[in-house]
């Protein structure tokens, strides 16, 4: 899971999971601590389809 | 409003800009100022200019001035790579050299940034 | 003067004992010259003398790592040698290995110059070229007499404490050190004939390799994430707070192991980053936005996922050699097996 | 385009009452010389030294090297658009003092230039020591600014230069190379089969004492165009840079282009030397963008099959040479890249600031953060206190003894990126 995606493509990452910022990958400070679960709950599953998913080249999980 | 922000640690760029253009003046070091700058684009801020601009090495000069955008966007990994390998590149550079500069020096160092600047203004400002 | 004392390690195959049936040969050390230290001797002339030879079989020194290297070094010690050579091992992948295991640990404990030799594509190279001299040699030992004439200067060199030119003019294998040296063609024309080859579609030989990332194959998906054990792992420094492994803010050169054991969430009492490389300020305020823990538990806890792996891996990924990094993920990524792990989620910054 | 190059060979330099060019001596009448620069009424007052190879003596800080040639026959004149005026250069026949050079120097802002040394293991770093050098040290008057004090030597070093070149205008060279290139069609015709090759070069265009003028115009407000090879030869391309010794291209390189020569060298043999294309290297990234796909269009447009690409300077256009680099081999022509290092004073650091795994022909000058020691000579033109702030030099750089402890940037040409020099790194 990052945030510039094409470093990862560069380091030869298969399964990548886009994220919010450098900084704090997956929160956003500019959110409600509620919301902030929400969109992290949120990232982490599209983690969790990358695991699910087979793969034969390395791929963006938008 | 234009979309750039100049990010300088150099008094004659603040002192000559600032009525004009959006300017953050800090009184810090060449160093931080790359680190002020890494921050933003960590934040979504794209460079408009090279942080190591003018082939004089970051061991020679105290000052450094960076233009990035004002507006804020998804994360430029361009600007990303540019300004960490920016910073590398601060780092094998050893013997830093202006502690203890004359006036003289320091005004000419603070002269080239300017300058280098203006390009660079010349180019964000003439679209 | 006196002559410089070498002691050199060769294998079960080039000391004559046999090929991959005698591959478990254990360390013998042998007064005097044995197999291809004939050669390199005689390049030595009477500047340099192979004072006895150390042979091990190569099964046994790679499938017993730890001991075989301490015996052999022992050995080597034995001798108070001015210089050690390994092989060279040509393209023979586990003699290639054992050379540079044995030359980087000689080096390290005894203090004395090491030479090593073999073939670029000896899986030995990439492992060792950035810590001891690997001479490059052809893929076979038919080219003995190539890897002789190279080794034997530069071993002499070595040993009197010499300065070492560039790679390309001694026949080392780049090890990531830059050297000048003067070219017998000013650039230009090196230029245009590397241009000349490339348009020609032959090979030439770039003077700066740039950076290179190995491609791997990708895992299978996981089958049912609901029996899985996920573990976490980051460049993005979590540390608990204190940095009780002082892992450096950049370049780092260790990684920590942190037991997440009964945490249910991150905390700013309890956690931090140690990276030095972005503004810590939000992970600090709350390191799940780094390392999401508290996510994972929940998932744990609605059966989404098995288990939460027990322990979490941490390094700061700020202008860390790539090399570091790969040498940390080999030596967690086997516990990570052994502990039944299924999967890993890495978060970077 | 046709141009004979006529080298009249220099081997002595010598002030005499009357300049002028006589079996190989170059005399030069000094008042003559001095009374030229200071018409600029920005200088105060000028000095004038002779420094010749091997003699024990360093010159610091250079600013400018510059190769005196005439235009013999055929357009324009030398330096066009800076000395003679605007007119297009590079057929017809020059002559060359070979053998000799103008060296400016003078304390123009606080990180100064270069060395030369005449002798000594420094020598053996700058193409510089092998050539018959006038000095011009100038003066500037109180208070002149420091981009106007920089113009102020620049024109100096050129004027100077223009003169002395015109003391061979009349005189039967010893030796003639003759460059040639041709038309699109004509070039066709005339090598079928011949991989078409054309030179990238990059020219410093970052602002104050970063520049390059081209025709007299300054670098950084031009797009990347096409230029013949010969106009370099009549100095269409002149420095006005001042920074990084070691790997910024003197006029004197543009001049003597060697990437220029060995193409030449191989022009109908092994390729077709079609031309080349000139691009800059600015600091706002919106330009460098804009440069690059515009160098990368060109070299589709001339439908090359390879291009030789050099760089000049440090850090920034290191952005300059992998985008250029990137984009014209992803216009399907293969690029050989001219650089050089920083790799630190230990070898070991990452050695360009920016890298891609298509920059895969990579030629260097050398690793620019080497240290080595000067011997202390017996004459030191220019400021010797000056080494302290040299780029490359540190605080206590200048021993007591005289001698000098810094990187290898500090030598003028060291590890030159036009490839002008044998030194090389691995």
């Amino acid at each position: 899971m990052c945030t510039v995606t094409p470093i990862s493509l560069t380091v030869g990452a298969n399964r990548i999971v886009p994220t919010v910022a450098i900084p704090h990958p997956l929160g956003n400070p500019a959110l409600t601590h509620e919301e902030e679960k929400t969109l992290r709950r949120h990232l982490v599953e599209k983690a969790l389809k990358a695991l699910q998913t087979e793969v034969t080249e390395q791929t963006i999980f938008e | 409003m234009r979309d750039f922000i100049i990010v300088t640690n150099n008094r004659q760029v603040s002192d000559r800009y600032e009525r004009i253009y959006p300017v953050e003046y800090y009184e810090v070091t060449y160093m931080q100022t790359l680190l002020l700058v890494r921050d933003r684009v960590h934040l979504g801020h794209a460079l408009l200019t090279h942080p190591l601009a003018g082939s004089i090495k970051p061991n020679e000069t105290p000052f450094k001035s960076v233009m990035i955008s004002r507006s804020k966007g998804e994360t430029d990994p361009g600007s990303v790579q540019l300004i960490e390998e920016s910073i590398e590149t601060y780092n094998k550079f050893k013997n830093k050299k202006f502690p203890n500069m004359s006036l003289r020096m320091r005004d000419d160092y603070a002269q080239i940034d300017l300058s280098l600047l203006e390009n660079a203004l010349g180019s964000a400002v003439e679209k | 003067m006196s002559k410089i004392r070498v002691v050199h390690y060769i294998n079960q195959f080039f000391a004559n004992i046999g090929g991959e049936e005698k591959a478990d040969y254990q360390p013998e050390l042998r007064q005097g010259i044995v197999g291809p230290g004939l050669a390199l001797s005689a390049a030595f002339k009477d500047e340099a003398e192979i004072v006895a030879t150390v042979i091990c079989g190569d099964s046994y020194f790679n499938e017993n790592l730890e001991k075989a290297k301490k015996e052999v070094i022992q050995m080597v010690a034995s001798q108070k040698p001015d210089l050690f050579i390994a092989g060279p091992a040509f393209n023979a992948g586990r003699y290639g290995v054992a050379c540079g295991t044995i030359a980087d640990a000689v080096q390290a404990e005894l203090g004395i110059p090491v030479l090593t030799g073999m073939y670029q594509e000896n899986p030995g190279a990439d492992m060792f070229k950035t810590k001891v001299l690997i001479v490059e040699t052809k893929n076979s030992a038919a080219g003995m007499r190539d890897a002789v004439g190279k080794m034997a200067p530069l071993a002499l060199k070595l040993a009197r404490k010499e300065e070492i030119g560039a790679s390309s003019e001694e026949g080392y294998l780049p090890n990531g050190v830059r050297k000048n040296f003067f070219e017998t063609e000013r650039g230009s024309k090196r230029a245009v004939d590397m241009l000349i080859k490339k348009l020609a579609g032959k090979a030439f030989t770039t003077e700066y390799p740039m950076p290179n990332f190995d491609r791997v194959k990708p895992n299978p998906a996981v089958k049912d994430l609901s029996k899985a054990t996920i573990a976490l792992v980051t460049s993005g420094g979590i540390v608990p707070k204190g940095n009780p492994d002082h892992i450096e803010s950049s370049s780092a050169s260790r990684y920590g192991k942190y037991d997440i054991d009964g945490i249910y969430d991150l905390t700013s009492s309890s956690f931090q980053t140690a990276h030095g490389g972005y503004d810590p300020t939000y992970a600090n305020e709350d390191p799940d936005r780094v390392l999401p823990v508290d996510v994972l538990r929940d998932f744990e806890k609605e059966g989404k996922i098995g288990k939460l792996h027990r322990y979490y891996y941490s390094t700061v990924g700020n202008g860390t050699a790539v090399a570091s990094a790969v040498k940390f993920a080999s030596q967690f990524s086997k516990e990570l097996v052994n502990d039944g792990v299924d999967a890993v989620i890495l978060t970077s910054t | 385009m046709k141009l004979e190059l006529g080298y009249v060979h220099i081997r002595d330099i010598q002030f005499a009452s009357e300049s002028k060019v006589e079996n190989g001596v170059l005399h030069i009448n000094k008042d003559a010389v001095k009374k030229l620069i200071l018409e600029d009424e920005t200088i105060e007052s000028v000095d004038l030294e002779i420094a010749k190879p091997g003699q024990s003596i360093r010159i610091l800080p250079v600013k400018d090297v510059i190769e005196p040639r005439v235009k013999a026959e055929g357009r324009g004149g030398m330096f066009p658009g800076m000395i003679a005026k605007v007119d297009t250069v590079g057929s017809g026949k020059t002559n060359v003092l070979k053998g000799s050079a103008v060296v400016t120097t003078g304390r123009i802002v606080a990180f100064q230039e270069g060395i030369i040394d005449m002798a000594g293991p420094g020598a053996e770093y700058t193409p510089f020591s092998q050539l018959n050098h006038l000095v011009v040290v100038c003066e500037p008057v109180e208070g002149l600014k420091q981009h106007e004090h920089e113009k102020a030597v620049r024109m100096a070093g050129l004027k100077t230069a223009a003169y002395l070149g015109q003391l061979a205008k009349d005189i039967v060279p010893d030796e003639v190379h003759t460059y040639e290139t041709f038309g699109v069609k004509e070039g066709l015709e005339k090598m079928p089969g011949l991989p078409r090759v054309a030179y990238v070069q990059m020219l410093q265009s970052q602002g104050l004492m970063h520049d390059t003028y081209v025709y007299g115009v300054d670098a950084k407000k031009t797009l990347s165009t096409m230029i013949c090879p010969t106009e370099t030869m009549d100095g269409a391309i002149v420095s006005g840079n001042c920074v990084s010794a070691c790997d910024k291209n003197t006029t004197y390189h543009h001049q003597n282009n060697p990437v220029i020569e060995d193409l030449f060298a191989q022009h109908g043999k092994t390729l077709n030397f079609v031309g080349m294309v000139i691009t800059n290297e600015n600091v706002y990234l919106a330009d460098k963008q804009r440069s690059s796909d515009w160098t990368a269009k060109l070299c589709r447009f001339l439908d090359l099959d390879g291009a030789v690409v050099s760089q000049e300077g440090f850090g920034n256009p290191d952005t300059d040479l992998i985008m250029n680099c990137k984009k014209i081999e992803e216009e399907g022509v293969k690029t050989v890249i001219i650089t050089d290092e920083y790799a630190g004073q230990d070898g070991r650091s990452q050695s360009l600031a920016d890298a891609d795994p298509k920059a895969d022909a990579v030629v260097t000058g050398g690793n620019a953060n080497m240290v080595i020691h000067l011997p202390k000579m017996d004459k030191v033109i220019g400021y010797a206190e000056t080494a302290n702030t040299i780029a490359g030099g540190h605080a206590g750089s200048l021993n007591s003894d005289g001698s000098i402890d810094a990187e290898l940037q500090v030598i003028t040409g060291s590890t030159n990126e036009l490839g002008f020099g044998r030194l090389s790194a691995r």
